[in-house]
C-alpha cells in the first residue's frame, strides 16, 4: 500500500522522485518536498506520538514550526536527534524516524495508565504529595517521576558535525517570506538597501504556497513567489536564506539566525557545517512572522486526526495530501471554509462544517451549499470518539441560553478546526517591545517599536492578501530609508482572492459533557486542560504567570504558540478579570528550539580556547615533559625520566638545580615595557617599592596591591635606561595588571609621560638557574661581563645570545644563581635547544613548574594566588621591607591603613614544618591550635604550599596563620581525617637563610 | 551584544572589544592620606547601580586601547552619548529628555 | 489552612479538584504593620515567614512591585549547595541546608529538594588546590564536601567527559552530595501559602515609591502604589533592585545589578544525575525533574536592568558545556531568559541592619542566593524581629566594606601564579 | 601581488607552504619583519614620520605607506610601524635620535606577533566567520587597519587590497586563529 492519502495531483512535492523513509521501523515512501509529517499524513499515519503527563496518543495538528503534538527522533549516524518536530523534518532517502516517549511501543503504551489515573494529577498535583516519608522523594518518588518525564532520549555518542558561524551586516533583515515579506523584501532591495531576508521554511512564500485560489499580478501566488525569488537573487544587495530560522533577537538590533545546512540532505558532504549561526547587525528589521491558527478547546480535541484547518489546505494544496476521507470542519472562522472547499474539490467527503457562529457568512454558506456540504451553524463540537484515530465528532447545538444541547454525532476521519489566527509576536516581543491588545483583531499586536524594527503584514494582525502585500511594501520602503535614506518607486502586486477571514473564539467552549470527566486540552504536549487553569485560579494564582507555572501550559516544546491565547482566555474568565489585566507571558527567546552545537560552533578541543605554547614545546614534547594548563599558556609541569614518577622527578630536578644547573621556561610571564620620561614616578605609583633610585642596569621585586590593600601581582622590574623599565608580572596576572596599569595612566594620571607596551611575546626566557649558571650561559654571550662585580645579583643589561639580541637577568626565583636570558621570540627555540645541550654537559636538567615551586618555598617566595589569595597584606606577607617607607602614596597604601588591616590577629606567612619530617601536608588543610578541634572550630590558618624538600631532606609547608609572625616555634596541629598532625611554626625561609648562594 | 561607538576610531563596535570599566567619574581622591575610612571606602566600593540613565567608563581593550565615557540607559540598555574621557559630562536630564525617559 | 496529602489528593479527585481554597489571599494593605518587608521573592516570604512562625510577629506586610516570586527566584538554575569557603559563609549556607532538609515537611508544600549532589570540577593544578582548601577547610566546618578523582567524578556523573585530550582535562572534582536542587517556584509558593496562614499579607502589584523616615531619621512607614503603610521596621529584600530601593532611605550601597543568563534544553528522558559546576570554563549543569537540561551562564560585563543578556555569553557557556558533555551538542535550546543579580565587592551578602533606625537589608547574594532563601529569611527575620543579628549572619555587615573585614569568596578561587 | 599596498614589507614568508589553497580563499604567512609600537604626544607626530620615512596617519583605522615603510594607525597617540626585517636598528636608532627630548615610547615588537596573509574573493567572508567587522569596502576600504576580535584571539587587520587582509596575532594565538580559519574555510571545498 503505498501513499494512499496522495492526491492524484498538484503540490509542490516532487512526483518524479519517490523516497523511502521509515518510521518507528516500518518503511514507507514520501517525496522530494515532503515534511517527515505530509510523508506520514500521506500514509494514512495520523498516530506519531504520547504526550508528555498522560501518554495519550497524539496526532500531527499543525503544518509548521509550533507542533506540539509531532516530535520524533531521527537517527543518523548511529545516534538520534530527539524532539525534531515531524512538521519540519524534510523527507530524504533513507530518514529514519522514531516516535518517542512510550513503551514498548506508539501503539501499546503502559505510560498510558497515567491517562486513568489523571484524577488524581491535577496541575501542581506535585506540590502537594510526594513528602512523606522524608527520604523517598529522591529516592523513590523523583526517580520514578523523572523517568516517565522527558520527552525523546538524548544523544549518546559525541556529536562529530561542525556548526558554522557568520557575523553579517545589512540594511534590512527580513524574517519571513510570506506575502509580507517578500513584498516588504523587494521593496527594499529596489532602493540598493543590502537585504537579507531568511525563512525557517525550506522553500520561500509561505502561505501563499498553499493558496491555490487567489492570484497575485493574474498568476497563481506560487507563480509569483517563484518570480519574486528569481529577481531578488539577481540582485547583488540581497541575500536569501531558506531554512534560516530568525530565533532570538538581542540589544542594538543584533539577530540570531539559525540556518540548518545538511540535515535535509541524504548523504551530506562532511565539509559542510551542519548548521550555521548567522549574527546579524541590521540597522532595520521587518518582522513578517505571519500568524498562526489557534485551536479550539473541545473535550477530546487532542485526539490523532484533529488538526488546524489551515494545516489541513497545507497538506492538500502543497503537499498534495489529504488529512482523511472524512472531514469535519469544526470553525469559528471564515478561513477555516476555504479547507473545506479545496478538500471537497479533491473529492474528499467534508462530512459537515460546524460553525460556532449562529450565522456565518452567506457567500460561504453559498459556496458549500454548492458543493453539497452540510452547514451546522451555531454548532460547536463536545466530544470526540476513537482512541488511536479520529472517528466521530459529537456536536452541540448552542441555545440562546448559553447551554448546549446534543445535535448527535457524525462518523468522519479527521477534523480540521479553527478558533482563528493569532499574530506571531515573538521576535516583536524579544526585541523587548510590549505588545498591546487589539480587540478588533481579537489578539495582542505588536505595540511601539522600542528597537529599529517593524511588524509587516499577519504578525501585526493585518489579515488578507492585497492589504498584507501592501503593507509589506510599505514597511520595505520605510526600513530602507529610515536605514539608508533612500527611495525607489516600488510597483506594488495586485492581489485578488485571500481575502481576510472573519470570526475568532478565545478560550474553553461551552458543552454538555460531565464537565469533571472530560478533558479539553489547551496546551497539548504538557497536558493542560481548561479544567487545569481554572484550578490554579482557584487556588489564587492571579499572574499569567503562576498560572503558567502552576499548570505549565505554554512551557512546552512550543513555547505556548498554539496555547496561550486560549490560555489568557480561560484564565481571564477564571478570575473574572479583561483578559488585557491578566497579563501576558514574556516570549524568550529562542523562536524554536536552536541547536546546542550551533551556540558552540568552532569551539571544541583547542580550538575550545586558545591554547598557547612557548618556543620550547617542540623540546619539551620530544623529551617527554609534561603539560598543565597555566590560564591558556601550557607550561611544563615535570619532565619524568624514564621510570619515574612526579615526584622522583621533581626530586631529582630539585637536587639537580642545586647541585649544578637547571633550566626553566619562564617565557609565559608577563613582561611589560614602561616607558617615557615619567617612568619611574609611574612605577613609584603603581607599586609598593621605591624605583626612583634605582639605577639603570640594576633589578628590584615589586610588589604590586589594589587599592583595597591587598596583594594582587609581584614581579621583578629592571631598568634599562632613565625612561626605560622592563617589568615582568605573574604569568596569569599579566592581562590584568597590564589593564590596571592602563587605567590609572589613562584616568587618573594621564598627565604623565609614560606609556606601557605589552612585550610578554616578544621575548623568550630561559632561566638558567644553579650554582653552574654561569658556566652555562658564558659561551653563548657576548657583550655582557658576566662575574659577580660588575654583574651582580639583581641586574640587568643588553647583549648578545649566540649572536642575536638579548637581554640578560641576573636574578634568582631559586636561591641559586640564577640568569634569566630574553631573547626576541623567534630565536627563543634556538636559545632553548642550546642551552638544553649545555647543560647536558654540566650534568644540568630541564626542569618545570613544579620545582620552581618546590625551590622557591625552600626559600619562602610567595606565589601570588597561591600563598596569597587576594586577602594578604604585605605585612601579613612578612614583606614590609617591600614598602617604599617615604612614599606618600601609591596604589594599596590608603587601603592598608584601614582597621581591619592593621588588627590584631591578622593571618600571618609563615613556615611549618610536621613533626615527622616524612610526613607532607596537603595544600589547602586546615590548621587548629587544638590537636582534636571540635567540629566548627575556627581554623587559624591553612596550608598554602607544601612539598617534599630534597635540599632539606624533609617536607616543608608555607602556611598562612593567624598572628604567625609571633609563633615561630610554638606546635600547632592539621587535623585529618585520619588523625591530627603536629606542625611547628617556622620562619618560612628553610633553606639558605643568608642568601649566600645567590651572591657568588 | 551591545553595539558601541568608540569615539576615537570613530566607528561602532561590538561590544566584545571592550571592556566596561564600571561606574564613570570616580575620581581616586588627590591625597588619599587626607580621607577617612568612609571616605576610601565609598572611592572604592559604593556605586550608584544607576536604574535608568547612567554614566560608565568603557574601554576599547580589542581596539585603540582608550577610556571612554557612554551615557546608558539602564533599563533599555540603548546607549544615549559617547564622550572622551576628558570631555565633561553631559546634561543627563537633557539627555534623557531626548531619549523620552 | 487544609493540609497536603495524597489522601487529600485523592479525596480532591472524587470532588473534580473543585474545593481546594486557595493558597494565599490578595489583601488590601492595612493602614500599619509591625514589620513591612519590600520584595515578595524567596528570601522576602521566607523572611516573612519565619517572623510570624519563630518569633510571632504576624502583623507582617510583603510588598511586591510584580508577582510574587517572579524575581531572580523565579528565574534561577535552582541549584543548592554550602561548600563556601570562608567559615562565616559555609556557616550560612549550612544553615540554609540543615533547613533545606525537611522544609517540604515544614512548609507542607513539596519543595522537591534532591540531594543528588553538586560537583565542582578542577580542571588546573590550581583548581585542584583551591578544591582541596574548601574540602579542608568544610570539613574542620562540619560541611559535606569530598574530593573525587576523575575516574569518581566520571561514576558519579557518568556523561562527564574525562578524556585527556580535551582542552582542559578534569582532573578531580569536590563533590557535596547533600548539595542538589529544589523546585523554585514551590519555594516562593511554599513560604508564600505558609506565611499567609499565619496572618502574613502578601500584597502584589504594590511598587513601593518611597520609605519615610522620621525626624529622628528612623523609619515611619513606606510610600507605595496602594498608598502609605505605617510601619516601624522595613525589610528590603529587594535583590537587583535594592540600590533603588536603599536610596529612597538614602543609604548608598556598595552593590551593582548584573544581567544573569540561564537556558533550559527541550525535554530529554534522563541524561544527568547531579549538578555539575565549572568555574574555570564558566559553566553549570543539572537537569530537571521534567527532563530539561538546565544550563546556567555567567553575568553580562555591565549593568542591566534588562533582564535580556548578550548572545556571546551564551556561546560560552553553551561551548563550555559542550566540551564537557560532546554529546549534547545536538541537543537544542528551549528557553533563555535572565535575571537581575546584585553584587557586592566582596561576593558574599549583605545582611544586616543600616545607619537608618528600622532599616534592615538583605541583598548581595550575586548569581547564588537561591541556595541560601531558608537559611537567609530564619536570620533575616531574627534580626529584625530582635534588632540584633543572628550570630549567623553577623558578619555580613554592610560596615565590613569600610573596615576592610571581607568575607571574599572570590579572592579566595584568586588565579595562580 | 603588484597591486597590493607595503608589499615591499609584508611578503609571503618563501619558506612556509600556504597554510590553505582553495580557488576562492588562499592563507600564506607572512615573513618576518619589523615592528616597532610607537607612542607620543601630538607635537612629535611630523618629527617621528620623518624620521620613520612615511607620515603617522592621524585618521583613525588609517594607514600611511612609502617605500619599505608603512606606519598604521592603532589609536589617537599610538602607531605601529612596520619596515623590514633587517631594518630594525636603524629605524629604531633614526627615530630615537630624532625625538630625543620629546616624550615618547619606541618599543620594539617585531617577534610578539605573526601575520597571514588571506585573499581570495572569499577572504572577507572567511574573516567574518569568527570577526564581527562590517568588511563591506564602503565601510572597510582598503587600506584600513584595525584591532579586534576573532573568536577568542585578539587580532589586527588591515586591508591591503580589495581581496587581501594581512591577519595578525600574537604569536601563541596563531595556531588558533590560522587553525579556525583553516578549518572554516572547508566548506568552500565541499562538492
Amino acid at each position: 500500500m503505498s501513499q494512499p492519502f496522495r492526491t492524484e495531483k498538484g503540490g509542490r512535492i516532487d512526483r518524479g522522485q519517490q523516497l523511502t523513509f521509515t518510521f518507528d521501523g516500518e518503511e514507507m515512501q514520501g517525496h522530494k518536498g515532503d515534511t517527515l509529517a505530509s510523508a506520514l499524513l500521506a500514509n494514512g499515519v495520523h498516530l506519531v506520538g504520547r504526550s508528555f503527563k498522560y501518554h495519550r496518543p497524539r496526532g500531527i495538528v499543525t503544518a509548521g514550526s509550533e507542533e506540539p503534538n509531532a516530535l520524533v527522533g531521527v537517527y543518523r549516524k548511529g545516534d538520534q536527534t530527539p524532539n525534531l518536530r515531524a512538521t519540519q523534518v524534510e523527507v530524504y532517502q533513507g530518514l529514519e524516524a522514531i516516535s518517542q516517549n512510550r513503551f514498548p511501543s506508539l501503539g501499546f503504551d503502559v505510560g498510558a495508565v497515567n491517562d486513568l489515573l489523571s484524577p488524581l494529577f491535577p496541575a501542581g498535583f506535585y506540590y502537594k504529595t510526594f513528602m512523606w516519608p522524608k527520604a523517598f522523594w529522591d529516592r523513590v518518588y523523583e526517580p520514578v517521576i523523572r523517568a516517565a518525564a522527558g520527552l525523546g532520549k538524548p544523544p549518546k555518542n559525541p556529536d562529530h558535525d561542525t556548526y558554522g558561524n557568520i557575523y553579517a551586516h545589512c540594511d534590512v533583515l527580513v524574517a519571513g517570506s510570506g506575502p509580507a515579506g517578500l513584498a516588504a523584501a523587494v521593496a527594499a532591495a529596489e532602493t540598493g538597501a543590502k537585504v537579507i531576508l531568511c525563512d525557517e521554511q525550506a522553500e520561500f512564500g509561505g502561505s501563499l504556497l498553499s493558496d491555490e485560489n487567489a492570484t497575485i499580478d493574474g498568476k497563481p501566488p506560487a507563480e509569483w513567489v517563484r518570480d519574486t525569488i528569481v529577481k531578488l537573487q539577481g540582485m547583488d544587495n540581497v541575500t536569501l536564506l531558506s531554512r534560516t530560522t530568525a530565533f532570538g533577537y538581542f540589544a542594538h538590533n543584533y539577530i540570531a539566525l539559525a540556518e540548518r545546512v545538511t540535515e535535509h540532505v541524504s548523504d551530506p558532504d562532511p565539509k559542510l557545517p551542519r548548521e550555521r549561526l548567522w549574527q546579524v547587525r541590521a540597522k532595520e528589521v521587518v518582522i513578517a512572522s505571519g500568524a498562526i491558527e489557534r485551536p479550539m478547546v473541545f473535550p477530546e480535541n487532542d485526539r490523532p486526526g484533529i488538526l488546524l484547518a489551515d494545516a489541513g489546505r497545507t497538506y492538500l494544496n502543497r503537499y498534495g495530501v489529504k488529512v482523511g476521507n472524512k472531514v469535519l470542519i469544526a470553525t469559528a472562522c471564515d478561513t477555516a471554509w476555504q479547507a473545506a472547499f479545496d478538500l471537497a474539490d479533491h473529492g474528499v467527503d467534508v462530512v459537515a462544517i460546524a460553525d460556532l457562529r449562529e450565522t456565518p457568512p452567506e457567500n460561504l454558506v453559498a459556496i458549500a451549499q454548492a458543493r453539497g456540504i452540510r452547514v451546522e451553524a451555531g454548532c460547536v463540537v463536545t466530544g470526540t470518539l476513537g482512541r488511536k484515530r479520529v472517528k466521530a465528532a459529537l456536536l452541540g447545538r448552542l441555545m440562546t441560553s448559553g447551554q448546549v444541547a446534543s445535535a448527535g454525532q457524525v462518523a468522519c476521519d479527521a477534523i480540521l478546526m479553527s478558533g482563528g489566527w493569532t499574530p506571531t509576536v515573538s521576535l516583536y516581543s524579544q526585541s523587548r517591545g510590549k505588545v498591546v491588545w487589539d480587540e478588533t483583531v481579537g489578539a495582542y499586536v505588536p505595540g511601539k517599536s522600542v528597537q529599529h524594527e517593524r511588524s509587516a503584514g499577519a504578525a501585526k494582525g493585518l489579515y488578507g492578501l492585497q492589504a498584507t502585500l501592501e503593507d509589506g511594501y510599505a514597511a520595505g520602503e520605510a526600513a530602507a530609508k529610515a536605514a539608508i535614506g533612500k527611495e525607489a518607486k516600488v510597483t506594488y502586486a495586485a492581489a485578488s482572492g485571500g481575502e481576510a477571514g472573519q470570526g475568532a473564539v478565545l478560550g474553553a467552549l461551552p458543552h454538555d459533557r460531565n464537565a469533571s470527566r472530560v478533558k479539553a486540552f489547551v496546551d497539548y504536549q504538557n497536558d493542560v486542560t481548561a479544567k487545569d487553569i481554572k484550578l490554579a485560579a482557584r487556588e489564587g494564582m492571579q499572574s499569567i504567570e503562576h498560572i503558567k507555572r502552576y499548570t505549565t501550559t505554554g512551557m512546552a516544546t512550543d513555547q505556548g504558540r498554539l496555547s496561550n491565547m486560549n490560555a489568557l482566555s480561560i484564565a481571564s474568565g477564571a478570575l473574572e478579570k479583561p483578559i488585557v489585566d491578566v497579563g501576558l507571558t514574556t516570549f524568550r527567546l529562542p523562536y524554536t528550539p536552536t541547536t546546542f552545537g550551533l551556540f558552540a560552533g568552532v569551539a571544541r578541543g583547542d580550538h575550545f580556547d586558545p591554547v598557547r605554547k612557548t618556543p620550547s614545546h617542540d623540546w619539551v614534547v620530544a623529551n617527554g615533559g609534561v603539560y598543565e594548563d597555566v590560564g591558556q599558556w601550557k607550561r611544563t609541569w615535570y619532565f619524568p625520566k624514564s621510570g619515574e614518577d612526579m615526584h622522583a622527578a621533581v626530586a631529582r630536578e630539585c637536587a639537580t638545580v642545586r647541585e649544578s644547573v637547571g633550566l626553566f621556561d619562564a617565557s609565559t610571564l608577563g613582561k611589560i615595557e614602561v616607558v617615557g620620561p615619567d617612568a619611574a614616578e609611574f612605577l613609584e605609583r603603581m607599586y609598593t617599592n621605591p624605583w626612583k633610585k634605582l639605577a639603570p642596569g640594576r633589578c628590584r621585586y615589586g610588589l604590586m596591591l589594589n587599592d583595597a590593600g591587598f596583594i594582587v601581582d609581584d614581579g621583578v622590574i629592571g631598568r634599562l635606561a632613565d625612561d626605560r623599565f622592563h617589568v615582568t608580572t605573574t604569568t596569569g596576572g599579566a592581562p590584568s595588571v597590564f589593564a590596571t596599569m592602563e587605567d590609572y595612566l589613562q584616568t587618573e594620571w594621564p598627565d604623565l609621560d609614560v606609556w606601557i607596551t605589552s612585550t610578554t611575546e616578544q621575548y623568550a626566557v630561559a632561566a638558567v638557574q644553579g650554582p653552574k649558571a654561569r658556566e652555562v650561559i658564558a659561551p653563548f654571550i657576548e657583550g655582557i661581563d658576566l662575574s659577580a662585580d660588575p654583574f651582580p645579583h639583581m641586574s640587568v643589561k643588553e647583549g648578545t645570545f649566540c649572536g642575536v639580541p638579548c637581554r640578560l637577568f641576573r636574578i634568582s626565583f631559586t636561591g641559586e644563581l640564577g640568569f634569566e636570558i630574553n631573547v626576541p621570540r623567534r630565536h627563543g627555540k634556538m636559545t632553548w635547544e642550546t642551552l638544553a645541550g649545555e647543560i647536558e654537559k654540566h650534568n644540568g636538567t630541564a626542569y618545570g613548574t613544579e620545582t620552581m615551586h618546590v625551590l622557591r618555598a625552600e626559600k619562602g617566595y610567595i606565589i601570588v594566588g597561591q600563598d596569597t589569595d587576594g586577602t594578604v597584606t604585605p605585612q601579613d606577607a612578612g614583606m614590609s621591607w617591600a614598602i617604599g617607607k617615604k612614599k606618600h602614596d601609591f596604589v594599596g597604601k590608603r587601603g592598608l591603613e584601614r582597621p581591619d588591616l592593621v588588627a590584631e590577629n591578622r593571618k600571618q606567612f609563615v613556615g611549618l614544618l610536621t613533626k615527622d619530617p616524612k610526613v607532607k601536608l596537603e595544600e589547602g588543610a586546615q590548621i587548629t591550635v587544638a590537636q582534636n578541634p571540635a567540629t566548627g572550630t575556627p581554623a587559624e590558618g591553612h596550608v598554602t604550599s607544601s612539598y617534599y624538600s630534597p635540599a632539606m631532606g624533609r617536607t616543608i609547608a608555607l602556611a598562612i596563620v593567624k598572628n604567625g609572625h609571633a609563633l615561630h616555634g610554638k606546635s600547632l596541629y592539621v587535623p585529618m581525617p585520619d588523625g591530627s598532625i603536629e606542625v611547628e611554626v617556622t620562619s618560612p625561609i628553610f633553606f639558605d637563610k643568608e642568601g649566600a648562594r645567590l651572591n657568588v | 551584544m551591545l553595539l558601541i561607538y568608540c569615539p576615537y576610531c570613530e566607528v561602532e563596535r561590538p561590544e566584545t572589544e571592550f571592556h566596561n570599566g564600571g561606574e564613570a567619574h570616580i575620581a581616586r581622591p588627590a591625597d588619599p592620606s587626607k580621607t577617612s575610612d568612609e571616605e576610601w571606602a565609598e572611592f572604592l566600593y559604593m556605586r550608584s547601580n544607576v536604574k535608568g540613565i547612567a554614566v560608565e567608563r568603557w574601554r576599547h581593550i580589542h581596539g585603540c586601547g582608550r577610556f571612554f565615557n557612554v551615557v546608558r540607559d539602564t533599563v533599555s540598555d540603548k546607549i544615549l552619548k559617547v564622550y572622551k574621557v576628558d570631555d565633561p559630562m553631559p546634561d543627563l536630564e537633557a539627555l534623557a529628555k531626548e531619549a523620552g525617559r | 489552612m487544609k493540609r497536603y496529602s495524597f489522601l487529600e489528593l485523592a479525596k480532591n479527585a472524587f470532588s473534580a479538584h473543585q474545593n481546594w481554597g486557595r493558597q494565599w489571599r490578595a489583601p488590601e494593605p492595612k493602614a500599619e504593620y509591625d514589620v513591612v518587608i519590600i520584595g515578595a521573592g524567596g528570601h522576602g516570604l521566607a523572611t516573612a515567614y519565619y517572623l510570624a512562625k519563630e518569633h510571632g510577629v504576624r502583623n507582617v506586610a510583603v510588598l511586591e512591585k510584580g508577582w510574587l516570586g517572579g524575581g531572580n527566584t523565579g528565574r534561577n538554575t535552582t541549584i543548592v549547595r554550602s561548600n563556601y569557603l570562608w567559615e562565616e559563609s559555609a556557616a550560612l549556607y549550612n544553615h540554609a541546608i540543615d533547613l533545606w532538609d525537611g522544609l517540604s515537611q515544614e512548609l507542607n508544600y513539596n519543595v522537591m529538594y534532591s540531594a543528588r549532589g553538586v560537583m565542582m570540577l578542577a580542571h588546573t593544578v590550581h583548581d585542584v588546590q583551591v578544591a582541596q582548601r574548601h574540602i579542608h577547610a568544610n570539613r574542620l566546618a562540619g560541611v559535606q564536601n569530598e574530593w573525587l578523582t576523575p575516574e569518581q567524578a566520571k561514576e558519579y556523573c557518568p556523561p562527564l567527559n574525562i578524556s585527556k585530550d580535551i582542552r582542559y582535562p578534569v582532573m578531580g572534582a569536590a563533590l557535596q552530595r547533600v548539595g542538589g536542587t529544589a523546585r523554585h517556584d514551590a519555594v516562593a509558593w511554599g513560604y508564600a501559602r505558609g506565611a499567609d496562614d499565619m496572618g502574613v499579607d502578601i500584597i502584589q502589584n504594590c511598587l513601593v515609591t518611597g520609605i519615610k523616615r522620621g525626624a529622628d531619621g528612623a523609619v515611619e512607614g513606606v510610600e507605595t502604589a496602594k498608598g502609605f503603610i505605617k510601619t516601624k521596621k522595613v525589610g528590603v529584600v529587594a535583590a537587583g533592585n535594592t540600590t533603588n530601593v536603599m536610596d529612597m532611605a538614602g543609604v548608598r550601597m556598595p552593590l551593582e545589578s548584573y544581567p544573569l543568563q540561564a537556558l533550559v534544553s527541550e525535554p530529554v528522558k534522563p541524561a544527568f544525575p547531579c549538578v555539575v559546576m565549572s568555574n574555570t570554563i564558566h559553566a553549570y549543569i543539572s537537569q530537571s525533574d521534567k527532563g530539561e537540561l538546565v544550563i546556567g551562564a555567567g553575568t553580562d560585563q555591565f549593568i542591566s536592568y534588562s533582564q535580556t543578556g548578550g548572545i556571546h555569553i551564551t556561546n560560552h557557556t553553551i561551548d563550555a558545556i559542550c566540551e564537557l558533555f560532546p554529546h549534547f551538542r545536538r541537543m537544542r535550546m528551549l528557553r533563555n531568559w535572565g535575571g537581575i543579580v546584585d553584587v557586592t565587592p566582596d561576593r558574599s551578602p549583605i545582611l544586616s541592619k543600616t545607619p537608618v533606625s528600622g532599616l534592615y537589608v538583605n541583598c548581595g547574594w550575586g548569581t547564588g542566593g537561591f541556595k541560601a532563601t531558608p537559611g537567609s529569611g530564619h536570620v533575616f527575620a531574627h534580626t529584625i524581629a530582635k534588632d540584633e543579628p543572628h550570630s549567623i549572619n553577623a558578619p555580613f555587615t554592610i560596615d565590613r566594606f569600610k573596615t576592610g573585614r571581607l568575607i571574599d569568596e572570590a579572592a579566595a578561587a584568586a588565579v595562580a601564579h | 601581488m603588484s597591486d597590493l599596498l607595503a608589499n615591499d614589507v609584508i611578503t609571503p614568508d618563501a619558506g612556509e607552504t600556504p597554510l590553505l589553497s582553495l580557488p576562492d580563499v588562499s592563507i600564506l604567512k607572512a615573513a618576518p619583519m619589523t615592528r616597532l609600537s610607537l607612542r607620543l604626544r601630538k607635537a612629535a607626530i611630523p618629527a617621528a614620520g620623518e624620521a620613520f620615512g612615511a607620515n603617522l596617519p592621524v585618521t583613525p583605522l588609517g594607514a600611511e605607506i612609502s617605500a619599505k615603510r608603512a606606519a598604521l594607525w592603532m589609536g589617537p597617540d599610538e602607531w605601529t610601524l612596520l619596515a623590514p626585517e633587517d631594518e630594525l636598528q636603524a629605524v629604531f636608532d633614526g627615530i630615537e635620535a630624532k625625538l630625543d627630548g620629546q616624550p615618547h615610547s619606541l618599543t620594539d615588537i617585531s617577534h610578539r606577533s605573526e601575520a597571514l596573509i588571506v585573499s581570495g574573493p572569499k577572504a572577507s567572508w572567511l574573516l567574518n566567520t569568527g570577526i564581527f567587522v562590517d568588511f563591506s569596502l564602503e565601510k572597510f576600504p582598503v587600506g584600513t587597519v584595525t584591532r579586534t576580535i576573532f573568536h577568542k584571539s585578539p587580532v589586527m587587520i588591515w586591508r591591503t587590497g580589495e581581496d587581501t587582509f594581512v591577519v595578525e596575532a600574537w604569536v601563541s594565538f596563531m595556531d588558533y586563529v590560522a587553525g579556525i580559519l583553516v578549518e572554516s574555510a572547508q566548506e568552500l571545498a565541499a562538492a
